[in-house]
């Protein structure tokens, strides 16, 4: 890895995310690294869906920050020209019925079929799930914007999820800061090596199975 | 006999010992603060809450929470509030969590008289264990009941006189489909104006479904919640 | 019966009706005579709904008639002050989820606890079945304005219906133009003659047992 | 790639033989009179419609009707319809009658994921004969499934350019929902504004919603149905 703090390691991640996101197509993005992908966006037939009930999520200026107008991390968004807003069942109807082209998650683990976990650690109290089990059902493509590790150095892309899975449903890409995977008939690709990164430092880095082609 | 009370505790009347309440808002957005803060001052107990999240830490619902009122708590994101794993530990609360969309629905369908229906969220997974599981057309789904309460307390930007409703911005979120699924509807709002000033397009909540409009005492702005 | 042409007797079913009206209340009116019970309010906390997406409806003037605004019976009305629109699922939401205080229908037979048939005849395609089951189950009361008999004399108030009934649920009142029942306890009780109306005619015209105090 | 179609039958290209499609509208009001005409002058068979009715004899959807493309009905009120019976009793179309509440609640569960949902509407009638009964907390339901269709042929009042839908009084009804549920939306509008034109507050049907825009050429007045 990289000599990249925190930060730079997630807006990288961020950014090639964004990379992804080409117009007409709405999109939902999850809580943490997901959000970033919004900065990265300069297509505007992306569309930004937010479950808590606004379709047309833009940034905010500091000055015009509404209290009353937030995403699902409420955080201060803005109001795009076309937006629209509707209540929690009707947002969700839109996620559960597929409406939603692109959903992007953070997790806690994905395993190699890309399977996740992002809702719950074993052992501790189960007190949130949100709207990930819904997205992940819902939305028609779904892309990890996630660290490649854990702070301890352990992988997050695993043979097999430890924690409680969200779906199962496999995510269809898996995008870190040292690579991205494809998951394509319930199996990780790895489809290109971010700038600097080996296919051996991928490996050292990755419990789970992959094809490199 | 009008909607409007301008006593909160009169306007809270209707809640009784053992009773379901749903509370609107996602966190504090949207969130009835006044209402709230009249039931943290309600001699009332073993309350089940239903509502995206129990506040935060000594905040909301979280101080209702702290009083011990609540005996249960059904919603899809209890996280906010360390409190509720810490009584959820000490077996004082009972819990029932539900991923947000199925939240939502089911309190709809518990508004349109629907008994229940079929989702495939959480099809699969620890929060399905226990649950109806049936293929339709091939694919996999679990049952979820309707949701449905006593009281619901809700937040809407402004209320005419009948009590149509229209909501500002994200501080809709759940309140519309708790308008619907209490038997008894009470909220808060901005302004209350006449029948007249809210077209007949805007209105969100139409009059039938609200039974009580209390003007908000407590707000939430750029500084936090202050004293209206 | 008094010598009254169609038109007088339903009017005086539909003003008869209203009396049952106080409000604050929702109100759907049925098709036919139900119809013409909005005459008859003058209360302006009776709130009328029709199922086709308005609650608030009220007459309009010959000048004003819009073809898009209709009522259930997609006669022309009028918008009132404080009224709403809605779709077609919201709508029924209502109706379905209880939210309607009275519903007044028409039928084309009740039995004598009170159940209705009124979408469908034995023998003729079933082709029509609109809002009609909807507004039985979910109503939380019931009234039928409706003509004691048959144009050939026979009655409509039955011992059992012959034709396919619309719900288990039994109405709660029936006003016609000779008298008012109210279901009780799944018998038929007659609280009211109307004037000039005898109990011996009610009884010659009524096949249906029925308590009269 | 605007979703502005100026050509009809362009916009009704995706309509292939065999496909189910739901037809907004409660009689003439609010239904897409310009898209049936262009569906009547279409080359096309083995429809399966979802509408309330199936239009007057020899108008809107009746000349569909006439034109024998129409495989199955699914509605409510087929009543209004004369030609329904007769198409019927000859055997040469299948019809679906259902409970006009079900018949909305079914498209908003399709458009929703939801796989079928349990109502009180029906049970213990003709029309719940071969349908699923189940007692939920002591009252008995019917199961219905949900409803989708390949394309959805709606009327709005306005669309802006991104898709955004706004309806005109009792005009929405079922297009709302349809809108939902459909794998193609096709809607017919009064007028194409720009974006900025409809406020956030007053859409009814997102942009996300929606495929195609036309204009409507034939439009319902106080005279009857007249070209625009």
């Amino acid at each position: 890895m990289n000599v990249l703090d925190k930060k730079a390691i997630q807006h990288m991640i961020a950014a090639r995310t964004a990379k992804e996101l080409t117009g007409p197509c709405t999109v939902n993005l999850g809580i943490g690294i997901p959000t970033l992908v919004a900065e990265y966006i300069h297509d505007d037939k992306v569309f930004l869906h937010t479950e808590n009930g606004l379709l047309g999520v833009t940034d905010v200026e500091e000055e015009d920050i509404d209290p009353n107008l937030v995403n699902a991390g409420k955080l201060p968004v803005g109001e795009a020209i076309g937006a629209s807003y509707f209540n929690s069942a009707n947002s969700f109807a839109m996620i559960r019925g597929g409406h939603i082209d692109v959903a992007i998650l953070g997790v806690l683990q994905v395993d190699q079929t890309g399977v996740i976990a992002n809702w719950a650690v074993p052992g501790k109290n189960i007190m949130g799930v949100g709207g990930a089990m819904d997205l992940l059902v819902g939305a028609k493509k779904v892309i990890l914007a996630m660290t490649h590790t854990n702070k301890d150095g352990s992988s997050k892309i695993l043979k097999e999820c430890t924690y409680p899975i969200t779906s199962t449903r496999s995510v269809d890409m898996i995008i870190t800061e040292l690579a991205v995977f494809k998951v394509v008939d319930q199996s990780l690709r790895l489809i290109e090596l971010m700038p600097g990164v080996t296919i051996e430092e991928v490996r050292a880095k990755t419990e789970a199975d992959f094809i490199a082609d | 006999m009008s909607k409007i009370k301008t006593d909160i505790q009169v306007a809270l009347a209707c809640v009784k010992d053992g009773d379901t309440i749903m509370v609107g808002g996602f966190g504090l957005i949207g969130a009835p603060l006044t209402l709230i803060d009249g039931l943290t001052k309600k001699d009332v107990k073993d309350l089940t809450i239903i509502s995206n999240n129990l506040g935060e830490s000594g905040k909301g619902l979280g101080i209702l929470l702290n009083q011990s009122k609540i005996k249960k708590g059904i919603g899809s994101y209890f996280t906010s509030n360390r409190d509720v794993g810490d009584k959820y530990q000490k077996g004082e609360i009972e819990l029932q969590l539900l991923p947000q969309g199925t939240l939502a629905e089911s309190m709809r369908a518990g508004g349109a008289g629907i008994g229940g229906y079929y989702t495939k969220t959480g099809v699969g997974t620890q929060l399905a264990e226990s649950k109806e599981e049936r293929e339709i057309n091939g694919v996999k789904y679990i049952f979820e009941p309707a949701l449905t309460a006593n009281v619901a307390i809700i937040r809407a930007h402004k209320a005419d006189t009948l009590g149509n409703l229209v909501y500002y911005k994200t501080a809709q979120n759940f309140n519309p489909v708790m308008a619907t699924a209490a038997d008894i509807v009470i909220v808060e709002v901005d302004e209350i104006v006449q029948p007249s000033e809210l077209s007949p397009e805007e209105i969100v909540t139409p009059h039938l479904y609200v039974d009580y409009i209390v003007e908000a005492q407590q707000v939430l702005t750029r500084k936090g919640v202050v004293q209206n």
